[in-house]
């Protein structure tokens, strides 16, 4: 009775999984499970906007001047470093579907040093945050933290060691932010805005991580072969679909952390050359 | 004769009337959203007060819809997927609006 | 499609069925194996003995079992907190423990029980090994998902053992902070971790049940057509699916504030703990309906084969299903009426909690018409369904106090609140699950327990639960608060009568342990369909090949077509223009698709 | 001993005007809800018997449902669950608006691990003790100092989570019951909010008071808690241990088991008399008056009584032992005075050798005479 499909020559396709009746519900089926999946990551990440959107409405100023302490040239390139990922991957699916190995592997692999170059900046600028003491709470340095800190006061005498307000107020001093601690701004409620950066990126980070393990995973399938049947682009479509949710998610990132504190151009350029060892350093 | 409810049947097609779309569409749509990224990096950095969340926010929106319209293939997605993806932020909306009523209207009528 | 579309085909389908049933099948039944067959077929228990093969197969029906096993040890140690909690109240200063072994003892009762029985229970087990035999599919639409998220769920629930072992937790299964984040001294963290973990299994499980029942359906097989037990689980996993993130992120926050210190909720540097509330309740109320929503769901099956009846209303009830799922998001608020959330969203929430109460309103009477006109066998998975509702109904009605503004600021955290939860969870969910269990059982293993013990056991749960949870209800009406091992003496005797019902009602959760096992060994083969239902899962041998059906089945008929002589009434009555008619076309008519 | 020998309680105690309120609304839901219930109860019942099969002819009815049915019992539900609805909303308006004078008579709880500490309008702080009077209204807030704990009292009805960092609260109209005896009448104060290991312990007793108990009871007269000794970590409780240790007791014993030598006068219910002193001069005894009569007894000797107390000079009793002393005086009621040294031993790890100098017992002799 299923005249319809009879048509489809399906074994050019490449196999069907056994519990399915063809490749049209395969691929309609695999679709459905990962757009499910991504609804289950919108709620996620929306939980974590609602607590983060409720502070801010209690204390806009605070969060502003947290913003401000953030290091908005490494955001600002890591934007455009993620959009590219996506152009890479959304290439990839192109060559799959029409069957050209050699640029699905080439652009699988454009999108994972992509993404790899976004982590590695990320780091860097967590580590820069570490190295201001810029770290909410009671934590306890560990020695070469601590180190760190010394090295940095080097610089700038007025750092002191796992003092968050303190350090807060230097290092705003520096990004030249007008406001005055305890008037304009209370230190421990910037402490607030620090655990959502600190949390909201870190989960930004951890959805990065697995989605670069599944790119190298594919990776090494294209390699196989695996994706010689045509059908097959369905998986690289499926990868794609997680890769743009993450970029999706960067995109409400930036504004909502980076860009809600007064910055400027000029200062996001410094920032940047400081962070990739170009800057002149001053106040570092 | 078939039953139009037999799922199998019903997507037996959709692997053929599923396309993917050449590199030129995905550059033109690449190319919106750098520019829209670049929007949303002006605003960020410009001196707007109160109102520059809004628009940066906005504009994130608009990026997210055309990454989302385009690469992630809403484009011909069917009704199901949609009405997933709307179900999805539905009820994350459902969550803002509740939890922040309660941070907006708490200090009312307090005894 | 249109009516007259399937009046042909049931017509080519009706004159083929074979002898005269006093019930129509949704599909053609094939022809039972002869014995001498049935010793040489392949069914999904014996196609392959090898550990192996257990532990890493991708039938959903083995991977069911699987959560079977796991489930009923769990349930065992979630009992014995039980027990011992009811044995510290039988004096007004603890019989047995000391204050902090009895907050452990609760907060283990709670956690196993939700996160590691109630949540699991049915979905994985029932709904592993149904959904695709009744969606005619050969497997779920992600088998390794499936599998995965057996494992996953395995492996969180570890982590709630280990915190037993190392010392247990003492914060409620609620985990409020700032007690959990900065005052408790307990395993916070390992409890958040398994909350976490066991959280993403029911994601993934909820994904593939939403996929089977979209994709997976075999020709003929509407929406109009799905079981309503199929109908509960797919919104079921709609809670899970939208729920579970929310309260993974809540976790996670928790987490940060406990390790580092300052956390999100934490009032010293500003934060609130009425936010944790808010994202906490915005999964967990929606969670209580997931470990109902199954529930009912067998209630549908069971009802209906045991009454001989079509259900009443079988839109309705598929509908309401789908409603409690969607408004169960709306209304968390109405557990934080006290906590000092705003005044003007407390009555927000109260009047939607309002209109959730009417689903459950709607099923309980359409149950209820069910019986009416049928020809009721009192077997025990029927003993359990009555029991549900019996029960569940008190349950419901309890919940309007809870709901209700004005009401809810005494009886808030009383052991109203308490007897009212367990009316409704294991009043409903567990007896749902030994109907279930009894009713499948003989489709699960191919074999008969005895009659008469599992009818003696469900009598006894019933008098037994009921007994239990009664006088809570009076002793939490005159205030007295929940999670308290001592307690003034004017409440003893209330505590001493729950007591002695706790034991009596344990005594009912034993039995089945024995005669069920025992009919694995001497039970007579059940055949494939002892009860004469017209699911598809009972068309197809029991226990059922590795991949469900000989074919692809083909469904010509609703659910539940018991009240007709053979298929050829049916026939008769879809031509001919009765009443009947017009409810019939509209119900085999509905296939939207969404 | 089984507790439930006696009759236990099957319905709480009205002691509000709010109890009467709420228990209107309960007792309607209870009505309504025990109605619905009956009539499922019923049907099921009814189908049970009259559809049980009997033989193997029975043959079931067909039916498909009827929206008619199946839309009157989603309006008629729909309509009680409303009513429920408006009705709770009257209550908590109620509940959550009190009138000005209740606001302007404020008491003052604070939770922490594991006790309350209230405070009312008059200033007088208690551990685990709400003393209100009867028929006046008042208003409860409260906060707490470490977790989140609930401030129940089910006899009112009320309760209300107290939320570090924030203030929240609850007023009542206290009235008696018909069970109120002599003008007091007692009822339980429970943390309803799980707080941790001594959740349960974290109970107190709330005290309604007629107006001239309250009286009474402010001017500390009237003792509304039958705890013969306070046990509670108080300044007054302290003051005792204190009491015990310099000995005072020595002099200053209890005077009602017939004692035939009372050397000083007893400390009972001093507070806020008038003292008549040897050279005429009145004063009211006063925190300063009791200050002063330890540290420099000589300022004031009482008409009748010898100037044999020895001075406690700052070495023997630091300011904080004295505020702790005048606390312990001030509380004490008729018959509260420990009795004579000697006859008594100090309960508290004994006299310490610091104060046997200041042990009155040599000077009572000249005393004597």
């Amino acid at each position: 009775m299923t005249t319809d499909n009879a048509t489809v020559p399906e074994t050019s396709y490449g196999p069907v999984a056994h519990h399915f009746n063809n490749m049209g519900q395969q691929h309609a089926t695999v679709r459905l499970g990962m757009w499910l999946f991504l609804v289950t990551e919108i709620l996620f990440f929306g939980a974590a906007f609602v607590a983060y959107t409720a502070y801010r409405i209690w204390y806009p100023k605070d969060f502003e001047a947290g913003s401000a302490a953030l290091n908005a040239g490494i955001a600002s390139v890591n934007t455009f470093l993620l959009l590219i990922s996506s152009l890479t991957v959304t290439l990839a699916i192109r060559c799959a579907y029409v069957g050209n190995r050699k640029g699905l592997i080439r652009n699988l692999i454009l999108t994972t040093l992509l993404g790899t170059v976004f982590l590695g900046l990320k780091a860097r600028e967590y580590q820069l945050d570490y190295v201001e003491g810029l770290i909410p709470g009671n934590v306890a340095l560990t020695k070469e933290a601590a180190e760190n800190v010394l090295r940095a006061r080097a610089d700038n005498p007025n750092l002191v060691v796992n003092n968050f307000n303190e350090n807060l107020k230097v290092v705003l001093k520096h990004n030249g932010f007008q406001g005055v601690p305890g008037k304009d701004y209370d230190p421990s409620r910037v402490q607030l805005f620090f655990m959502f950066y600190y949390g909201i990126t870190g989960l930004h980070v951890l959805h990065m991580v697995i989605g670069l393990g599944l790119l190298s995973w594919q990776i090494v399938l294209a390699m196989m072969g695996f994706f010689d049947f045509k059908s097959r682009y369905i998986y690289v479509e499926t990868l794609s679909l997680y890769w743009h949710f993450v970029d999706m998610v960067w995109m409400f990132v930036l504004p909502l952390l980076y860009l809600c504190g007064p910055h400027t151009f000029g200062q996001a350029v410094e920032q940047f050359k400081l962070a990739i060892g170009l800057g002149s350093g001053s106040g570092h | 004769m078939t039953t139009p409810t037999n799922s199998s049947e019903r997507h037996a097609d959709e692997f053929l009337s599923h396309t993917v779309p050449p590199t030129s569409t995905t550059l033109t749509v690449f190319a919106a959203l750098v520019g829209l990224a670049m929007l949303a990096l002006l605003i960020g950095f410009s001196e707007l007060g109160p109102i520059k969340v809004l628009a940066s926010l906005g504009c994130a929106t608009v990026q997210a819809c055309v990454l989302g319209y385009f690469f992630m293939e809403l484009k011909q997605a069917d009704k199901l997927t949609w009405l997933v993806v709307a179900s999805g932020f539905f009820f994350t909306g459902i969550q803002f609006v509740f939890t922040l009523t309660d941070y907006l209207t708490r200090h009312l009528g307090v005894l | 499609m249109t009516a007259t579309e399937t009046q042909t085909e049931t017509i080519r389908v009706a004159t083929t069925t074979p002898g005269p049933l006093d019930y129509t099948p949704q599909m053609v039944p094939p022809p039972e194996p002869t014995d001498a067959e049935d010793a040489t077929r392949k069914n999904y228990l014996n196609y392959d003995y090898s550990l192996f093969g257990w532990l890493f197969t991708l039938d959903h029906k083995r991977i069911a079992l699987m959560y079977l096993a796991a489930v009923s040890v769990f349930f065992l140690f979630g009992a014995i907190a039980a027990g011992l909690i009811r044995t510290n109240l039988i004096t007004p200063t603890g019989a047995i423990l000391e204050l902090d072994q009895y907050n452990k003892a609760f907060t283990a009762h709670g956690t196993i029980m939700l996160f590691l029985f109630l949540i699991p229970v049915i979905p994985g087990v029932l709904g592993n090994f149904l959904i695709p035999l009744m969606v005619g599919a050969k497997d779920m639409a992600f088998p390794k998902l499936n599998l995965a998220s057996f494992y996953v769920w395995f492996f969180g629930a570890l982590f709630f053992v280990y915190q037993l072992l190392v010392g247990g937790l003492d914060t409620g299964w609620t985990l409020y902070p700032p007690y959990s984040s900065k005052y408790s001294h307990t395993n916070v963290l390992y409890a958040g971790l398994g909350i976490f973990i066991t959280g993403f299994s029911s994601i993934l499980t909820a994904i593939n049940i939403i996929a089977t029942v979209h994709k997976m359906r075999c020709p003929g097989m509407t929406w109009g057509r799905l079981p309503l037990f199929v109908w509960a689980m797919y919104a079921t996993s709609i809670i899970q699916l939208l729920g579970t993130p929310v309260l993974a992120v809540t976790v996670v926050m928790l987490a940060i504030e406990r390790l580092f210190g300052v956390g999100i909720f934490d009032p010293s540097i500003g934060g609130d703990p009425l936010l944790f509330q808010h994202m906490f309740w915005f999964y967990s109320h929606p969670a209580v309906y997931i470990m109902i929503l199954p529930g009912m769901g067998v209630i549908n099956e069971v009802l209906t084969c045991f009454s001989r009846k079509n259900i009443f209303g079988y839109k309705a009830v598929a509908w309401s299903s789908v409603g409690i799922a969607l408004v169960g998001f709306l209304v968390w608020g109405h557990h934080m009426f006290l906590a000092g959330q705003g005044y003007y969203l407390s009555m927000v929430f109260a009047l939607l909690t309002m209109l959730v109460a009417v689903p459950s309103a709607i099923k309980v009477f359409n149950w209820t018409a069910t019986l009416y006109g049928g020809v009721i066998t009192f077997s025990a998975p029927m003993i359990f369904a009555l029991g549900f509702i019996l029960l569940f109904t008190v349950g419901g009605l309890t919940g309007l106090f809870l709901g209700t503004l004005g009401s809810d600021i005494h009886l808030h955290d009383t052991y109203f609140v308490i007897a009212h939860f367990h009316y409704t969870m294991v009043g409903g969910m567990m007896f749902a699950w030994q109907a279930g269990l009894h009713f499948w059982w003989p489709k699960i293993t191919g074999r008969l327990y005895s009659d008469f013990w599992s009818r003696l056991a469900a009598i006894v749960m019933l008098v037994g639960f009921a007994l239990t949870f009664l006088p809570q209800f009076v002793v939490g009406y005159l205030g007295m608060p929940r999670r308290y091992p001592n307690y003034p003496p004017e409440f003893q005797i209330y505590n001493v009568l729950s007591t002695a019902a706790a034991y009596v009602q344990g005594l009912g959760y034993a039995m089945p342990i024995f005669y069920l096992t025992a009919s694995l060994f001497f039970g007579k083969k059940a055949g494939n369909n002892p009860y004469r239902a017209t699911g598809l899962e009972w068309q197809t041998n029991s226990p059922p090949e590795p991949h469900n059906f000989p074919e692809t089945p083909t469904v010509y008929f609703q659910p539940y077509e018991y009240g007709v002589k053979d298929g050829l009434s049916v026939v008769e009555k879809l031509n001919s223009g009765t009443k009947s008619d017009g409810a019939q076309t509209k119900t085999v008519g509905a296939t939207s698709d969404h | 001993m089984f507790a439930f020998m006696e009759t236990p309680p099957i319905l709480p105690l009205q002691a509000s005007e709010f109890a009467r309120q709420y228990d209107l609304l309960f007792w309607y839901t209870m009505a309504v809800t025990m109605t619905g219930g009956a009539v499922v109860y019923a049907l099921l019942i009814y189908c049970c018997f009259r559809f049980a099969k009997r033989s193997e002819a029975d043959r079931p009815m067909r039916i498909l449902g009827s929206t008619k049915l199946e839309l009157i019992w989603t309006v008629i539900p729909l309509f009680f669950f409303l009513s429920f609805f408006v009705w709770g909303v009257r209550v908590w308006d109620y509940a959550i608006n009190p009138p000005k004078e209740a606001s302007d008579r404020e008491y003052f709880a604070v939770g922490k691990q594991w006790m309350w500490k209230v405070q009312d309008p008059e200033g007088l702080r208690h551990i685990n003790e709400l003393t209100v009077k009867v028929d006046t209204p008042m208003k409860m807030t409260g906060t707490s100092e470490d977790v989140i704990h609930d401030f129940g009292i089910p006899a009112f009805r009320s309760k209300f989570d107290v939320v570090p960092g924030r203030y929240t609260a609850a007023w009542y109209i206290p009235r008696f019951t018909d069970k109120a005896k002599g003008g007091i009448e007692t009822h339980h104060l429970f943390c309803d909010q799980y707080c941790g290991q001594g959740h349960s312990q974290m109970v107190g007793k709330v005290h309604v008071l007629s107006a001239e108990n309250y009286e009474n009871w402010q001017a500390g007269i009237f003792r509304s808690t039958d705890k013969k000794k306070p046990v509670d970590g108080s300044p007054a409780w302290q003051g005792r241990i204190l009491f015990h240790k310099l000995q005072c007791n020595g002099c200053h014993f209890n005077q009602q088991v017939g004692d035939p030598s009372p050397k000083a006068p007893s400390l009972e219910m001093i507070a806020g008399t008038v003292r008549e002193m040897a050279d005429g001069k009145r004063f009211t005894a006063d925190d300063q008056y009791i200050y002063n009569a330890i540290r420099n007894p000589s300022m004031h000797i009482r008409t009748g009584w010898q100037a044999i107390m020895p001075a406690f000079h700052i070495g023997l009793a630091t300011e904080n032992d004295l505020y702790n002393l005048t606390q312990y005086i001030k509380s004490l009621r008729n018959g509260d005075l420990p009795y004579r040294t000697d006859k008594s031993p100090a309960p508290i790890g004994g006299a310490p050798k610091s104060s046997q100098g200041t042990a009155p017992a040599p000077a009572t002799k000249e005393g004597g005479k």
